[in-house]
């Protein structure tokens, strides 16, 4: 018999799969970002939810520190992701060619 | 004792939460809005912090929750008038 | 000893921080890191020559609790390539940046670059693995949006946005098996691991998130803007090796991890995906118009070849006829490491001197750049798979694995991928030889051309002559073996 | 004390409830927040669900990641995503081109693909005993040099991870000021918000020290310090000050150089006596991971006020004056 709480761990992947499919319709880079923020929540969740182990017992640190280094590193790309969406419309196209 | 006016008082608290975000979300412009949801909301905080001080009866983490709730009471006055600010600069008082 | 594996990721990284304080001095501080990761990669394959597979258990902590650095010898080859076309497109590099800002810029980020590949290769962690797929994308996107322009930024950004998806499926597969099996590390996994659905659908996401990253057809469209448009030097090393790094992981996940619950159907379906790229890339590198754009598909291309070597590699029984395959499989990944890197460093030094790249302007090139007309002509040679290169070799055991596996697909597959291969190489070619009435004769060699010379020749000659060597090397153990920890 | 007013099963419905209502409000403000064509609000709700996703990972008892995602998941991802939303107008925004499948065969695909990844989910989950790393990581906590556990795998059982996460994080702040100057015009801000500001920007730092204290001990470490330190300087962007507060082009060089650099020297000493890389010492465990964190903190911060500002401030470029 499975605990209740795993309806969190269900719930990330219901997050992932909402944020990869929005990311594949969705047209303008900003709204892709986001989607794929979303997606990476959902995997968070789901290791967030294997670290729980009950009301009073110690959670599992493990995945307590892999999902703080996939948030930084989730915020490291989107940075750089938008910081590229900034510079974009005000480069000017190449002659041409191609 | 002390429980049951702890829970009477973010009962009481919950309802002005409520109160405020049917302001923002029926209210028809955004100057009632944001009255609606500043000083609903404020109050609601207020009472759930009173309220969640007499839970954990700890005379440290009453102040800690007063201090806290004076630093969103702080925060959010200042971010509702750069919102009636900006939409006044705008000119949009929808 | 073991602290042997930290130098080629430290050096690189600690170089990057160096150039970062003191721009200025970019180039020679970026050749001397290029040259001491070089260093740090020889001790490594001296050692590993001598005393067989490393580990080394980071921060003393058991693997498992800690993490692990492995080394055998797919990596320590695959490294060793690595620090060498870094080293060469570093030196190419350091004419090819005129503004010593830009230069400075390109310096720590190529380090952080190299820093990332020696990481992915010897790491022996799965989520280890995530982080250094990240990092490695991070530093890609941000080389290749050093080429300014438009079309480099819309190219960095798709570029991004995918591998972004790519390193989240992969994740996701991650999650999947710490769920099922409770440990990240490589070796232990494999111990843990079953047939079963949770195995499936993990490896699954794990393959589809590295196939997104290393480009296999049909999830390939992202890799030809972003490795045409990056800066030359870029170009050399997203082709050469970063897309080999994600193939490197599925190579390893596959036969060190998933061994237990791998199927022959998956590996026929990856197989034909190859085929298609080998079909699809020779033939878009065949009407490519422009020379960086060919030699980006000719990238599609080439790694399907290294996809069509699982199945075969599958159902041959472990053993010396395995063993065999899978060096073919090795000297293929290398000599196109090789071959590629020099012919976008070629590209590189035409597009600079001519003022372009389009492949129906090249006449007159033969003259007046002979050097760089000949690499592409000897990087022509590797990725037809003429003799001597390494290529030949490894695709004559291709042939003679599909044949001894009865897998005859393949068969025409190669033959047809050679003959285009041959057309598109012959056709630049027959360009570059042509007449032109702007090109003045000017026969001098220029250093810009040396490291793509030198690495054309690796590709060709010395890669094609030492194979038998690259065997010996490969066969000297794993460190992903159970038995180790 | 609740409990001795309500009923126990009371106690585990109520639960039930609140984890069921989470969970809806999730899914929900995320299918609202990727779905809307309207940016702006796509980024409110987005930054909506940060804080609710902050509130589900106190309810699954992670603290330091609701600390985190508060601060750098909804606060600093929205500061970021709100920046570019302001320099972009919405017709200019790039479009990477969306792919031309059929809608109801993406909605199936969703579908298909969320059943088969929840089916593995459970049978991962039933299969395993659900062991895993948790009682190691428990057990040789007293040998960390720190008492908090998520504390103790990142920067100590797997520092290495970190290590090269702060590669990462390097690897952004470079590109975006590879990408070009920062703008540099900058709107004074009125009277409230700058008294806002004087009151918020000690608070943040005084926090932000705490946080890299308490981590060895409690929730809290050097990500959450740094993102409350960049906090600050997005304030100070805000008030006007157009390099956010950060020192000059020289000290930002050495800013973010120091978070990877103290770490390797401090990996590489503990290994001189023939330990491993980031084999710390016993005895100096403590110290150095706070030596390593506070570093980090400081890179972190630097690195992300550089994001936000978007580009190189002044005096990046050689032969520029420093300043200005």
């Amino acid at each position: 018999m499975l605990p209740e709480y795993i309806v969190f761990g269900l719930t990330g992947i219901g997050l992932f799969v909402i944020g990869l499919r929005a990311a594949l319709v969705q047209a303008a880079a900003l709204a892709r970002i986001l989607a794929i923020n979303v997606a990476g929540t959902g995997i968070f969740l789901v290791f967030v939810t294997l670290a729980y182990r009950g009301h009073d017992a110690a959670p599992d640190p493990v995945p307590h520190a892999l999902v703080l280094t996939g948030i930084v590193v989730a915020v490291s790309a989107t940075a750089l992701a938008l910081a590229l969406v900034r510079r974009l419309p005000a480069t000017p196209g190449e002659d041409g060619d191609d | 004792m002390l429980d049951a006016v702890g829970l009477a008082l973010i009962g009481t608290g919950l309802v002005f939460f409520a109160a405020g975000s049917i302001g923002l979300l029926r209210l028809p412009d955004l100057h009632s809005r944001l009255h609606a949801l500043t000083k609903a909301d404020n109050l609601g905080l207020g009472l759930l912090a009173v309220g969640v001080a007499f839970l954990a009866g700890d005379l440290l983490i009453a102040v800690k929750l007063l201090l806290l709730w004076l630093l969103v009471l702080a925060a959010s006055a200042a971010s509702a008038h750069l919102i009636a600010r900006h939409a006044r600069l705008r000119g949009q008082g929808r | 000893m073991t602290n042997l594996l930290v130098w080629p990721v430290l050096v690189p990284l600690l170089g990057g921080l160096a150039t970062l304080l003191a721009p200025r001095l970019a180039n020679p501080l970026g050749l001397a890191c290029s040259l001491a990761t070089l260093g740090a990669a020889a001790a490594l394959v001296v050692v590993f020559a001598d005393q067989g597979p490393m580990i080394l258990a980071l921060g003393g902590w058991a693997p498992g609790l800690g993490i692990a650095l492995r080394a055998d010898g797919l990596s320590v080859a695959l490294l060793a390539m690595s620090s060498l076309v870094g080293l060469a497109a570093g030196v190419y590099a350091t004419g090819y940046f005129a503004d010593p800002d830009v230069r400075g810029r390109f310096w720590s980020l190529w380090l952080l670059l190299s820093a990332a590949l020696h990481a992915l290769l010897l790491s022996g962690d799965l989520f280890n693995l995530y982080v250094t797929l990240e990092l490695l994308a991070l530093v890609a996107v941000a080389l290749t949006a050093l080429g300014g322009g438009r079309a480099a930024l819309e190219a960095a950004l798709r570029y991004l946005t995918i591998g972004l998806l790519g390193s989240l499926v992969f994740l996701l597969g991650v999650t999947l098996l710490y769920a099922g099996y409770g440990t990240l590390d490589l070796v232990g996994l494999a111990g843990a691991l079953r047939p079963e659905p949770v195995a499936w659908v993990a490896l699954s996401l794990l393959t589809v998130g590295l196939l997104i990253k290393s480009a296999l057809f049909p999830l390939h469209f992202w890799l030809p803007p972003a490795h045409a448009n990056a800066p030359a030097p870029v170009s050399a090393v997203l082709s050469a090796l970063v897309v080999k790094a994600a193939f490197y992981m599925v190579l390893r996940l596959w036969f060190d991890v998933f061994d237990p619950a791998l199927t022959q159907a998956a590996a026929n379906l990856l197989g034909v995906l190859g085929g298609a790229a080998v079909l699809w890339g020779s033939w878009r590198a065949l009407r490519a118009e422009r020379l960086k754009l060919l030699a980006a598909y000719s990238t599609v291309a080439q790694l399907g070849y290294l996809f069509m070597f699982l199945p075969l590699l599958l159902a041959l029984p472990p053993g010396p006829s395995r063993d065999v395959a899978f060096g073919a499989l090795v000297l293929l990944a290398l000599s196109h490491g090789f071959a590629k890197s020099a012919l976008f460093l070629g590209a590189g030094v035409i597009q600079q001197r001519a003022g372009h790249d389009r492949i129906a302007d090249l006449g007159g090139t033969a003259r007046a750049l002979p050097v760089t007309t000949f690499v592409l002509a000897l990087a022509g040679v590797a990725l037809i798979g003429l003799p001597p290169s390494g290529t030949f070799l490894a695709k004559w055991q291709l042939l003679a694995s599909a044949i001894e596996t009865g897998q005859w697909l393949w068969l025409p597959i190669v033959g047809i991928g050679t003959l285009l291969a041959g057309a598109y190489c012959f056709r630049v070619l027959g360009h570059a030889f042509g007449p032109s009435d702007r090109v003045g004769a000017a026969l001098a060699v220029g250093g810009e051309e040396i490291p793509a010379l030198l690495l054309a020749i690796t590709a060709t000659v010395v890669l094609g002559l030492g194979a038998a060597g690259l065997w010996e090397f490969l066969a000297l153990g794993t460190a992903f073996d159970g038995g180790s920890r | 004390m609740i409990d001795s007013l309500i009923d126990k099963d009371w106690v585990e419905a109520l639960w039930l409830i609140l984890d069921f209502a989470l969970a809806v409000l999730l899914l929900g403000l995320a299918a609202a927040a990727v779905g809307t064509r309207d940016l702006r609000r796509g980024i409110a709700l987005f930054i909506a669900f940060g804080l609710l996703v902050a509130l589900v990972w106190a309810r699954l008892r992670a603290p330091d990641l609701a600390l985190a995602e508060a601060a750098i998941g909804a606060g600093v991802s929205g500061a970021l995503l709100l920046a570019a939303l302001r320099d972009v107008p919405p017709s200019g925004l790039p479009s990477v081109g969306a792919r031309g499948l059929p809608l109801w065969l993406l909605n199936l695909g969703s579908v298909t693909l969320a059943v088969l990844l929840g089916w593995a989910l459970l049978l991962a989950l039933a299969g395993s005993d659900g062991i895993r790393l948790a009682d190691l990581a428990l057990a040789n906590l007293e040998h960390s040099g720190v008492s908090n556990p998520v504390t103790a795998v990142l920067l100590n059982y797997r520092a290495y991870d970190t290590f090269l996460e702060l590669g990462v994080v390097l690897a952004a702040v470079l590109g975006v000021l590879a990408l070009g100057p920062a703008r540099r015009s900058v709107r004074p801000a009125g009277p409230v918000l700058n008294s806002l500001i004087r009151l918020l920007l000690p608070l943040l730092i005084v926090t932000g020290g705490y946080l890299l204290w308490i981590g060895a001990t409690a929730p809290g470490g050097a990500f959450q310090a740094g993102a409350m330190l960049a906090a600050a300087a997005v304030l100070l962007r805000l008030g006007g000050d157009a390099t956010a507060g950060l020192p000059g082009a020289v000290g930002q060089r050495w800013l973010l150089a120091l978070g990877i650099a103290v770490f390797a020297a401090v990996g590489l000493g503990v290994s001189t006596g023939g330990g491993a890389f980031l084999a710390y010492p016993h005895d100096w465990a403590g110290v150095l991971i706070l030596l390593i964190e506070a570093a980090a903190m400081l890179m972190i911060a630097c690195a992300l006020a550089l994001a936000y500002l978007g580009g190189r401030p002044a005096g990046w470029t050689i032969g520029d004056r420093e300043g200005g």
